[in-house]
């Protein structure tokens, strides 16, 4: 078993942008995601419903520093100034078969 | 007399401003939403068969000339009047050239329960009028150098839920027929009020928590909310009249064209014009036109249409 | 025979004793509590409106009274015979001290279905009923020096979504009346069986799941969650008595009276009597109460009921 | 003409094929497989207490034998032309000597609008094929050295959602009988194609998203999707025919076999074979056999069973 | 871009207390707060329903060290003994635009 | 309070072998595991669907280093191969009572 160290972003931000946010991601070279429903408040107040124009998602995307440094630039320049979002990056180890 | 299903509505709301913690689970809500609009399309689609298409092909297209002028009508009021951004002002505009199924759900109970017959391929004009609003929002919004998003927007407010399920009803129920559907009526149309009322239930829930969104944004968007759609029921009456449809048919037009969208609308916006911020224009058509509309809206658009056909009306 | 509703609560019991993994969804669950306790509030509601207030207004007392006193009466025994903790002796009380809309819904469907009837603004009591026990609950945890936190419990219990739905429901009925209800009684009233079946499947399934802490705790909790609904329906049914309710009202206060609560309280508790081991009175509550009243219990008070007011009973 | 149901299977392909953003929430969807499951359950367990035993106990008999033929019989074609390899093939192997239980409600949707009597204890023989076909295909892929996991995917099966409620149905329709469960009749009953029109909407929308996967495998699963049920209706024809069922009874039997599984036998194949490839045996059971036996198959085996009557039948 | 070190701190805990407990973050200092539905497996037994008293929540707070300190104690003041409760704490970036 | 140094493991996988799997951790040493739903894209493609057989879970646990690694050893073994399965591993502080 291999372990590769990774970055790994966590974007809690708006239900309404998954789709389009999921392709760009991928378009900047994300392998994969994970999305899980969510409730939050920040800055821009409390988003609790399940309905939809004030419900959250929290992605997170494994990837390589580099990926992740485009990933936050992308999110900084279309994202931060018109939509509920934070950003999180930390380091992890993936465990990933000798194969891979 | 109060139509019995708004006193789910006003029960909604007194929860919401209790902040009771009342809440439909969201499943439950989205359930109520697809039959909803399952029953209206399959409605509609029963009687677009009997229809002539020389008949509706007009209709249709008046409806969507509507849509749009409402928009363009509201974008400088919005822009002179309310000063808000031009962004803004465009996602405002949009909400309101679009329509509300719910509020058009509640016309439904309110012309049954009285016996009022109207022309009930309405949900084809419904499903029609969501579209050209967006799109002229966008363009006040963005001008004509469309980015590469509007084109996936397009895409999504044409398969969106709410799209699908009523073009999907219509075309089944237009399929089917009568007879087709007459073994799934339990489920769509017996239930269709008791369903509506949890709608309204949650709506209310929905609305209260728009209330205080509202004071934050003053005056102006409160009589915008009530003024609007008094403008647009008036142009929807005029049209309705001009198109030749039944008093019934005349004041449900007035009725879509009152209403305001806070499903599809907000959600295309949210992503096609992102600098506009959301809760302005849900504040304006949860908080102020969907109440105003469902509570006294409807007789209001009623008695228009009655007193137009008096006057104006044909045999 | 076994009313057929509920051998959908013994199939719930078998599977989760099997350990299937059959489960209502959250939301399903929900939306079928939401159901029940509109109609149940519905229902109340309608006939509300034909009682003078003068008669009603005494019940809520009485009833109020009673609720506190079970509690009290139930404190003593189990900080006594049972050796609880202050503070678990005090959430057990409450629990017991309070009522379970669930078991009110078998009961309806008992009654109803064997033509018996009794006073339908029962569902006002019912909301009445689960206050009390809780403000004696956490005064017996607690004594009167009642925290911060007592404040916002008391506000949340009120504005709980049971009682909501409840009091809703009531005041929609009450204002709408019979007529104004009729649109929707296809979903609230023709489905009311159905989905209190499948309420009663979930019921089954949590109550298994109750059925391994039940072994931990002992033979006292057992005892005790039998011998207490008996007691409590001597109370209740006295009380009906006295009231001058009917022979299905008096039956109907009795199951109240008999009933123990598994949704209110517990949320409750937990917050206002942290110290309180929540699986402990939920163990006695719905592994052993819930069962035993809904199984065998409703047509014992049944048969109380009718002697009682054989024995003592005016015209 | 088609099934009007059908048509909302339809709507659902081509709304997923054009991705749509429509879905059922997973919670309604379970709600709405809860509510055929019981319904087809409860329904059988009526008339299950009509029949004698000497007449079913050997028809339980013969369907299990059967369910293990045919998935004994898939296999050398799946190894042989197919080229699939062990695993796969005897993954798809089990799924098509199991059964659908949304084939069968379709099935019973077309019978009763043609008024066609059929055998109404057919869920137990239901309940019943799950299984060998599950065994079969693990030892298929494994040998008889069954390891640790195969006990508990027995019983995982056995106690799986679906079985339990079918199992649970028929046993409550079995003890309370037809006046027993009539109060609940118009959720189950009533609603039954409404619920059933649900969820084949939704089954459009999941066959549309296995074209795609379907398009990789290339023409052998088209040509055993289509194949293999046909051969497994003539196999249930003749069962029927020789168990002496009505042509109705025959039709189901022959419906049943050519029906394949994508609930249980996905679930169990994924945790007793993981190396066998999940989405080969979905495309093909989903993708392939569902939406034609759907479609065009149930009228087909209607006509075989009518015809083999004819030739062979008895009086 | 700016990059700011943060802790992240992620509870696990009963459904029951969700509201109380966020009051209480937020007046000692969380500025925000995401939430998902879990369930799950503790010293307290399994909490597998999301019948409510049986559910669990799953709360992150990003905030800084002090403020993590106070929320820490508060956490093991109020709630350890008598909640279902487990308390992680990592490090992590938050990105947010220059102008915060 | 105690702060102890853990393993925090995050697998993110099937939801069909959720039971299987958690009883798998338990017998390897997991005292706990906190569960919520998703949806997620990797290698083996999107699995978006809350329909089972196609929805995925991710799987929190806390542990030692050493109950961290028999685990991965484990995941490696029975699951990689043929299971969609991402496996992160990361340091975290977990916060316990003194008496714990
Ligand atoms: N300090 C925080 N800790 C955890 N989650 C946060 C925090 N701030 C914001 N969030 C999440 O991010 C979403 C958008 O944040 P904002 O743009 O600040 O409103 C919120 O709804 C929360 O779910
Ligand atoms: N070792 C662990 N790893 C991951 N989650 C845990 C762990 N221990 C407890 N939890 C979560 O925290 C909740 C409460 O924990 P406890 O108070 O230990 O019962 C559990 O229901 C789990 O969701
Ligand atoms: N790079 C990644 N970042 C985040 N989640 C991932 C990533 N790769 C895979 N996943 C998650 O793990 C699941 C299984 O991954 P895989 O086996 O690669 O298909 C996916 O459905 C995602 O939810
Ligand atoms: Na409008
Ligand atoms: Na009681
Ligand atoms: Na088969």
């Amino acid at each position: 078993m291999k372990r590769h160290n990774r970055k790994l972003l966590t974007v809690v931000t708006e239900a309404a942008v998954e789709s389009i946010l999921i392709k760009e991601m991928e378009s900047l070279g994300a392998l994969g995601y994970t999305i899980t429903s969510a409730r939050g408040k920040g800055r821009r107040g409390a988003r609790h419903a399940e309905w939809m124009p004030n419900s959250n998602i929290r992605v997170e995307i494994v990837c390589d520093a580099f990926t992740a440094e485009a990933i936050i630039k992308h999110l900084h320049e279309h994202y931060y100034a018109h939509y509920a979002m934070i950003v999180l990056c930390a380091d992890v180890e993936e465990l990933r078969p000798d194969s891979d | 007399m109060i139509e019995p299903v708004v006193l789910f509505f006003l029960m909604g709301i007194v929860a919401g401003a209790l902040r009771s913690e009342l809440r439909l689970p969201g499943a439950v809500y989205e359930f109520v939403i697809i039959l909803l609009l399952l029953a209206i399309g399959l409605k509609g689609g029963v009687e677009l068969a009997r229809q002539e298409l020389t008949v509706v092909l007009p209709q249709m297209l008046a409806v969507v000339a509507m849509g749009a002028f409402l928009s363009l009508a509201a974008f400088p009021v919005l822009r002179g009047l309310g000063r808000l951004s031009r962004a803004d002002a465009a996602s405002v505009a949009a909400h309101y050239g679009s329509v509300s199924v719910g509020t058009y759900a509640v016309a439904v109970s309110y012309y049954t329960n009285r016996g009022i017959p109207f022309e009930e391929h309405m949900p084809l004009l419904l499903a029609l009028l969501e579209i050209p609003a967006i799109v002229v929002g966008i363009v006040l919004a963005r001008g004509f150098s469309l980015g590469i998003r509007v084109k996936s927007v397009a895409r999504e407010v044409l398969l969106s839920k709410g799209i699908v399920l009523l073009l999907g009803g219509l075309l089944i129920g237009w399929i089917a027929g009568e007879d087709g559907i007459r073994s799934i009526t339990p489920l769509f149309f017996d239930l269709f009020k008791g369903v509506l009322a949890l709608f309204l239930l949650e709506m209310g829930l929905i609305t209260a928590a728009q209330l205080g969104s509202l004071r934050k944004h003053g005056v102006f968007l409160i009589l915008f909310g009530i003024a609007m759609p008094l403008f647009s029921a008036l142009v929807g009456t005029a049209l309705g009249l001009w198109l030749g449809l039944s008093v019934g048919g005349t004041a449900m037009l007035g009725t879509l064209a009152a209403s305001a969208s806070y499903i599809a609308v907000p959600a295309a916006m949210r992503i096609s014009v992102p600098e506009a911020n959301p809760t302005l224009s849900l504040a304006a058509s949860l908080g102020v036109t969907f109440p105003f509309n469902v509570i006294v809206g409807i007789p209001i658009y009623h008695g228009l249409a009655a007193n137009a056909h008096l006057l104006w009306g044909g045999a």
